[in-house]
């Protein structure tokens, strides 16, 4: 029913108060995701029940970790309109120059390190956000071509070598496999960062000037917000995050070399479509890339258990990629109708 | 302390090839509404602009109680309590209204830089309801009809405790009730010590509101003048720059046989049973307030979206709409409600733009024969008399009532029989309403049946020789002209009939 | 295939072997195991008076080892030793290759028969994949669930060992010995790591695993010290010293084996050497001397000839502190 | 420019229209494919003094046929993004359709000739389903519909030849990707070819002019009776259709093809096209352009790797010169190099 706008506030309550309850439902748009995690998990409780013990879904949530880290920068930069190809390549660099710097330098304390990685990723992103803000490069061309520069660079560096676990020393590997409240550290990285920046998001001015110059960068210049440092900023995020998982990475696997995390950047970005952020730019919630990632995660914890053919895993993760944006557009098509069909003509 | 709370001296603006204002003078008194005209293009968004601090001028000064300012961004403006309401939606489609309101001056605890969502929330809804409007705060901003979000933008305006307020063109997305209450509005805030500066073409608001009117001409300073100073006819000659008589052309169409015929019309959610008649050579009104449906019934006839009830007879013949192509092969062509989005491609030139829906007719086995369309174009484009150089001229350099010149050449390109206005004038200075008036006139005599939307009672009125009247996706009332009176069109327009579930 | 159209054999099949350009592509760039192989072949050439040319693809495609054989052949080089990333997809380029007069071997990873002169073999497949059972039976004392993890390639043998693996399991004294699964982690880090783990929980009983990949073998070697199975499942396989050191002075794999890069490179540049004087055609029977590598025998291989290196090098807690700086 | 000017009878100034624009050296000469020549003949003249090797023809010719394979795909891939879309799915969309082909003619016994044409209309195919799921779902972008079948396009590859490579094509096909025709590269010539079909397709056609009205207004297009929706079905088919050829060309240059082939292929055809001047923002480009560009990035690769330079240092080169030759226009000159 359309609303007339200047009403007496008395005789539209009612019905305002209906369709908020209704946009309620409608704002949780990720709805079909989660419907379809929980269908997921259980089908495949039911083929192998060790799918859903504490320990696999410890292994499950410490391999998904850094993916979902990734996703919360790269749902930033999706969110003001771009696009960040070049995180793969920043991972490599930086975990090659953490690895080689602490098997160089035994005693250096792992935080240290960990801040080494996110200077050097933060670097990389605010050459991507130089390019994009400043000189006004399309995103996905000038992180193409950061891609191709950073994985140059960390080939050079490394000389052909990979740093392997005997090189590291205990403290650095245990970044990614120690525990700290008998919870991984790796979960509890994540689980620091999702809180600081879900604070940050929701709660700061920044936060929300980043969602501002995405939704309509016009406005945003005309309330005064200054686009090319929320750009140079989101970018420079994207690529501490990147910098920070390369130290992860390579603590976590205990080995660094040239090639790491080569076309990593396509399962992020394919973590961030899944929980519903919109490439247009403007929205994307932190529930929707927890999902995203999670369900990612899933496939790759439950197909190798599922004893599916190795051969078929390629495909079958593309098909339920696709099913499930499908599912998931369609659940918002429906709940769409639904508001429809309640409204009275 | 001067006299004024703004002053504008000798300002001048240069955009690459265009000079948007030439030495303009402005001055602006405590607690006055100060109404800015002009033709379009005139210059007047560029001026506000340039008062808030999006544009920096080329030249002139600015004085803020006397005090020279120069503001470099925005929000330097907004510190100096000036704030606008821009004439292209500027807001934030994704984020909450409470956001769209505060963007900019956020509530923020001091020390730890924490949003008070809370506060702005309650703060948001106090300035809303106050405003008589009972929207959620919480609510996502592109949720909200036009009219809704131009109260939103109000309200922020009003949350900046702005001593300047500057509307450009709020009315013109609004019906006459709704006007009315942004009239209230406008004059509360002036009541409470605000300046405001009115930007319309309507010279009905000028007339209700406005205590002053300014007008530019081409980029140029023509004059102020008290409104009881000047007459309509000085006022019109000082805007267009020449008399125009008789703003409703005298009607020479000649209405003869049924074209169209739609019985029971029903797309579940937005209309139902819609039936009317139109003829050969006859201008059919089809008014109602702002979400009404009437655009949504059009672009169903038109194949934009699909119907799930009723027929369609054109001429005698049972139809279905597929698409848009296959409407205008059947002779359907729609003049889209918001021509910067649905009728033109802004930054390609006037001949493209006008032989984009006639590619077919200019072009054998596909190829397409460049001459022959500039030929058609430059044909098309003298037709309705484009203020241009040329064909290659950008449309988006046009101003807003030459673009929808453009966009009428674009239906003159296809073999048509029926022809939809969907608000052929909103937004067109008076000069080029009554050019398009008569090019629409023009079109009925020529045998064209039409269908135009308006939510302005005058021009219903003066164009019509029938209205239909629809309310909340029904038609309440057909109405002759000889009948048609403002009075009944409104009642049926707003009275309560009775409400079915549609679904 | 190459030569349809005409003219492409132009250049003439004799001046190549007027040039001392000895080329080799490995696999792709940045693997320790292929740099050291190539510094292998490089001072086998270099000894020999040759110039070299060390090139490889920044993936490891055979589409990027195509465009490079293209700009040897340009170049004109004398031979070209290749690493291929896929048996089959090299043979027209490297047809073309050998009929402007260059030679052509594989090393490593074998290109088929018809697109070489000949293939340096670094170990016996057969004794690859013999031994990896023993010395699995050997630390689980002939009993219990083992499992396999690979890559998935077609350019590495590993099929072929995997094949001799299961000859090898149907002796009879390791009827207690069941292969429940191959699992294949792509030589991606990440998806070794989920696949071992998968394999850890859908089989609990497993006593080892056997990987003959060097990606695989070092992502099982962290899933299991992290899971602190020391002892309780055995890792063994193929794997680089330098990978592997950790896990095998912590015990989590007993040995391992693998050979030497820099030898098998320093015999194919030898090899390329010899063929390019002409003092081997690349037939059965040919022999050549070697430098240090010693004398070397062109054997048999299907339709093709090889020279094949000795049984792979065990590594164990004993010797790996020497070697992992090594490669 | 005189202004010709009248009043009409109901007294509005009537201005004449120009319909013809007069021709502007400078305009002429401002164009973005100019920079691109010269920087193809920087490439060249660069090249021909690093190696000896590099300024014959034969040496050029066999140069020219190693990296046309995936330009094919270039030209749709400009349309995709004109239309402000992107196809990353086409390198899988390669392996599919040559992986179908060698499994029709290797283990079912399908005739060459018919397996040929078959992996050009899985490839269409392929295209076809992107166009399908984007018109039908959109709300999703291509970006999304396009990872999705990447992942799955390539999957089906895998299930089909798992870790196999299935080859032994007959002698006759050897030609697509080895063959001359008067000494020049057949791949050279089909390319050409398909430049200029494409070439008048996007400037010379109705066809082509409303797919740049699309990408520059879509809502505008759909009502000016534009069939969007068939539009861009037909521009994501013809790009599926161009990786089949691609497909037919590496199958044919490699003798044999795997699942795991032209990985990747979509970022190189994306920089291709916008070293070519084909912009993400829509509406913009010229197939001359794109055209241009692929032999800059061929030449380059090529000639440098005569010189035998480290992958590593292409990567680097490769990635700058795409930076700088977006970069330096916008530098420079802003507002005349705006391409018009
Ligand atoms: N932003 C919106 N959100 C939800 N419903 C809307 C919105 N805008 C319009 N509607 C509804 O859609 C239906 C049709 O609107 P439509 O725009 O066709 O009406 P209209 O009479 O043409 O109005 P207008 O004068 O604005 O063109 C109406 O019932 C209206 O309530
Ligand atoms: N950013 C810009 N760049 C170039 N030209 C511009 C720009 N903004 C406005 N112009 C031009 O400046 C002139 C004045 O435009 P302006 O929008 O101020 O007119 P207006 O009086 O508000 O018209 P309307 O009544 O249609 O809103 C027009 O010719 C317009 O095309
Ligand atoms: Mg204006
Ligand atoms: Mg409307």
């Amino acid at each position: 029913m359309p609303e007339n706008v200047i009403q007496d506030s008395t005789s539209i309550q009612p019905h305002a108060e209906k369709t908020s309850k209704l946009a309620n439902i409608y704002k949780f748009r990720e709805l079909g995701l989660l419907a379809f995690i929980i269908i997921l998990s259980i089908a495949v409780q039911l083929r192998n029940s060790s799918f859903l013990s504490g320990e696999n879904i410890n292994d499950m949530i410490t391999n998904t970790a850094i993916l979902s880290i990734l996703a919360l920068g790269m749902m930033l930069v999706l969110v003001t309109r771009g696009i960040d190809l070049s995180i793969g390549s920043t991972i490599a660099l930086s975990g090659m120059v953490a690895a080689q710097t602490v098997s160089t330098y035994q005693s250096l304390h792992p935080i240290l390190v960990i801040l080494l990685g996110i200077v050097i990723g933060m670097v990389c992103g605010a050459i991507n956000g130089v390019l994009i803000a400043k000189i006004g490069l399309l995103p996905i061309i000038a992180t193409l071509a950061m891609m191709n520069i950073f994985r140059g660079i960390t080939f050079k560096i490394s000389g052909g070598e990979w740093i392997s676990s005997y090189q590291m020393p205990e403290s650095f590997v245990s970044i990614a496999t120690g525990t700290t409240f008998g919870i991984n550290n790796l979960i509890v990285i994540a689980i620091v960062i999702y809180l600081l920046f879900f604070y940050i998001i929701n709660h700061t001015r920044t936060g929300r000037q980043i969602y501002a110059v995405g939704s309509n960068p016009d406005s945003a210049k005309v309330s005064g917000i200054k686009e090319g440092r929320i750009l140079l900023l989101v970018y420079a995020i994207m690529g501490g995050f990147a910098g920070l998982s390369g130290v992860l990475w390579v603590s976590k696997f205990a080995s660094a070399q040239g090639d790491t995390a080569s076309g990593y950047e396509l399962t992020v970005i394919a973590a961030c479509i899944l929980g519903g952020v919109s490439i247009a730019g403007g929205s994307g919630k932190i529930s929707g890339i927890i999902l995203g990632s999670i369900l990612l995660g899933i496939l790759n914890n439950a197909l190798p258990l599922l004893n599916v053919s190795p051969f078929w895993q390629t495909g079958i993760q593309g098909l339920i990629i696709l099913v499930a944006v499908i599912i998931n557009t369609l659940v918002k098509r429906g709940v769409d109708r639904n508001n429809l069909m309640r409204r009275k003509i | 302390m001067s006299d004024y709370v703004l002053e504008l001296k000798g300002i001048t603006k240069e955009f690459p090839g265009v000079k948007a204002l030439d030495n303009v003078h402005f001055k602006l008194k405590a607690g006055e509404i100060h109404a800015l005209m002009g033709e379009n293009g005139a210059g007047k968004s560029t001026f506000i602009k340039v008062i808030t601090g999006v544009h920096a001028p080329n030249e002139g000064d600015m004085f803020l109680n006397g005090e020279k300012v120069q503001f470099t961004n925005p929000k330097d403006a907004q510190k100096k309590g000036i704030a606008a309401i821009y004439q292209h939606v500027t807001n934030y489609p994704d984020l909450s209204v409470t956001e769209n309101i505060f963007m900019g001056h956020e509530k923020i605890q001091k020390g730890t830089k924490r949003l008070l969502w809370k506060e702005m929330h309650k703060e948001a809804r106090a300035f809303l309801q106050d405003l008589g409007s009972s929207i959620d705060p919480k609510s996502e901003m592109g949720s909200l009809s036009v009219a809704q979000q131009q109260i939103v933008e109000i309200a922020k305006a009003i949350s900046t405790n702005a001593k300047i307020i500057i509307m450009d063109e709020p009315t013109a997305a609004l019906t006459a009730r709704e006007s009315e209450e942004l009239y209230k509005i406008t004059e509360r805030l002036r009541d409470q010590g605000a300046s405001i500066i009115f930007i319309s073409h309507r010279f009905e608001d000028m007339y209700r509101l406005a205590s002053r009117v300014t007008v530019f001409r081409d980029s140029k300073y023509i004059g102020s003048w008290g409104v009881n100073e000047i007459t309509n006819d000085q006022l019109i000659v000082a805007m267009v720059g020449r008399e125009i008589t008789q703003v409703y052309p005298t009607k020479k169409n000649k209405i003869s046989e049924k074209l169209l015929e739609v019985r029971n019309l029903g797309k579940m959610g937005y209309y139902a049973d819609i039936s009317f008649t139109l003829h050969k050579g006859e201008i059919l009104g089809l008014t109602g307030l702002v979400g009404a449906g009437r655009t949504e019934v059009c672009q169903s006839l038109f194949g934009i979206t699909s119907y799930d009830r009723g027929e369609v007879y054109l001429k005698g013949q049972q139809i279905s709409v597929k698409n848009p192509k296959s409407a205008m092969n059947l002779g359907i062509g729609y003049l889209p409600e918001d021509r910067q989005l649905q009728g033109l491609v802004l930054d390609w030139g006037i001949g493209r733009n006008i032989t984009l829906p006639a590619l077919k007719d200019l072009s054998s086995k596909g190829w397409l024969n460049e001459k022959k369309e500039s030929t058609l174009a430059k044909k098309l484009a003298e037709k309705v008399h484009v203020k241009a150089t040329s064909i290659f001229d950008l449309v988006s350099s046009l101003s807003g009532g030459n673009q929808q010149k453009v966009a009428v050449a674009k239906l003159l390109t296809a073999d048509l029989d029926i022809i939809i206005l969907d608000e052929p004038t909103k937004g067109v200075d008076v000069g080029a309403k009554s050019a398009i008036y008569e090019i629409i006139n023009d079109l009925a005599a020529q045998g064209y049946g039409i269908i135009m939307i308006s939510s302005e009672m005058p021009e219903i009125l003066g164009m019509s020789d029938r209205i239909v009247v629809m309310r909340e996706g029904r038609i309440t009332k057909v109405l002759d002209k000889k009948d048609a009176t403002q009075e009944v069109i409104l009642e049926a327009a707003m009275s309560e009939g009775k409400e079915k579930e549609v679904g | 295939a190459p030569s349809s159209g005409g003219s492409s054999s132009e250049g003439g099949a004799e001046e190549g072997s007027a040039s001392n350009k000895y080329a080799f592509v490995f696999k792709n760039t940045g693997n320790p195991y292929g740099e050291k192989m190539m510094d292998g072949f490089k001072s086998a050439v270099e000894e020999l008076g040759g110039e070299v040319i060390l090139r490889s693809p920044d993936q490891p495609t055979a589409e990027g080892q195509i465009q490079i054989i293209e700009q040897l052949i340009t170049q004109k080089v004398a031979a070209i030793a290749i690493a291929g990333n896929d048996q089959d997809a090299l043979e027209p380029v490297l047809k073309k290759a050998m009929d402007q007069g260059i030679k052509v071997l594989s090393v490593d990873s074998a290109v088929n028969a018809n697109s070489r002169h000949i293939h340096v073999n670094q170990a016996n497949p057969e004794r690859i994949g013999r031994i990896q059972i023993e010395a699995v039976s050997e630390m689980i004392s002939g009993e219990g669930q083992i499992a396999i993890l690979s890559a998935t390639s077609q350019a590495t043998n590993q099929n072929l060992w995997i094949e001799w693996m299961k000859k090898e399991l149907e002796k009879p004294e390791y009827s207690k010995i069941e292969l429940v699964k191959v699992a294949y982690g792509d030589d991606l880090r990440d998806k070794s790591v989920s696949e071992t783990e998968a394999l850890l929980k859908s089989y609990p009983d497993l006593k080892a695993i056997i990987a003959p990949t060097t990606v695989g073998i070092a992502a099982a070697g962290k899933v299991l010290t992290d899971k602190g199975l020391q002892g309780k499942v055995k890792l063994t396989g193929l794997g680089l010293p330098s990978e592997m050191a950790s896990y095998i002075e912590s015990g989590v794999s007993p040995w391992m084996y693998l050979w030497n890069p820099i030898d098998v490179g320093k015999v194919a540049g030898y090899t390329a050497h010899a063929l390019v004087e002409g003092s081997i055609k690349g037939e059965v029977g040919d022999t050549f001397e070697a430098g240090d590598q010693g004398s070397q025998e062109v054997v048999e291989d299907g339709e093709g000839t090889q020279i094949m290196l000795g049984d792979p090098f065990k590594f164990d807690a004993d010797n790996i502190a020497e070697w992992k700086d090594v490669y | 420019m005189e202004q010709r000017t009248s009043l009409d009878q109901q007294g509005y100034i009537h201005r004449d229209l120009l319909d013809k624009k007069d021709f502007s050296l400078k305009r002429f000469f401002l164009q973005w494919e100019w920079m691109l020549v010269i920087i193809l003949f920087a490439v060249m003249i660069i090249n021909s003094n690093l190696s000896p090797y590099f300024l014959n023809y034969a040496s050029l010719r066999d140069g020219t046929m190693i990296f046309l394979d995936k330009a094919f795909i270039v030209f749709p891939m400009a349309m995709i993004m004109i239309l402000r879309d992107i196809d990353i799915s086409v390198g899988s969309t390669v392996a599919l359709s040559s992986v179908v082909m060698a499994t029709m003619y290797n283990s079912l016994g399908v005739p060459m000739e018919l397996a040929v044409v078959i992996c050009l209309a899985v490839g269409a195919l392929c295209g076809f389903i992107n166009g399908l799921l984007i018109v039908k779902f959109k709300e999703l972008s291509a970006v999304i519909v396009t990872l999705g079948t990447m992942i799955l396009y390539r999957g089906i590859a895998y299930v089909i030849l798992e870790d196999q490579s299935s080859g032994t094509f007959p002698e006759w096909f050897g030609f697509f990707g080895w063959g001359y025709v008067f000494g020049i590269p057949f791949i050279l010539i089909l390319f050409i070819i398909m430049a200029i079909l494409f070439g008048i397709l996007l400037h010379k056609t109705t066809f082509g002019r409303q797919i740049f009205a699309m990408g520059k207004n879509p809502t505008a297009s759909r009502f000016s009776g534009v069939k969007v929706d068939r539009m861009k079905m037909i521009v994501f088919t013809l790009a599926g259709l161009m990786a089949g050829l691609t497909a037919l060309f590496l199958a044919s240059r490699m003798g044999s093809t795997r699942p795991n082939v032209a990985n990747m292929y979509e970022l190189d055809v994306i920089a291709m096209a916008a070293l070519g001047g084909i912009s993400t923002a829509g509406g913009k480009g010229k197939i001359i352009g794109t055209v241009i560009a692929v032999f800059i990035i061929g030449y380059l690769q090529y000639g440098l790797g005569l010189i035998n330079i480290p992958a590593q240092t292409l990567l680097i080169v490769v990635g700058a010169l795409l930076i700088l030759a977006v970069a330096v226009p916008k530098i420079k000159l802003p507002s005349f190099m705006k391409r018009k």
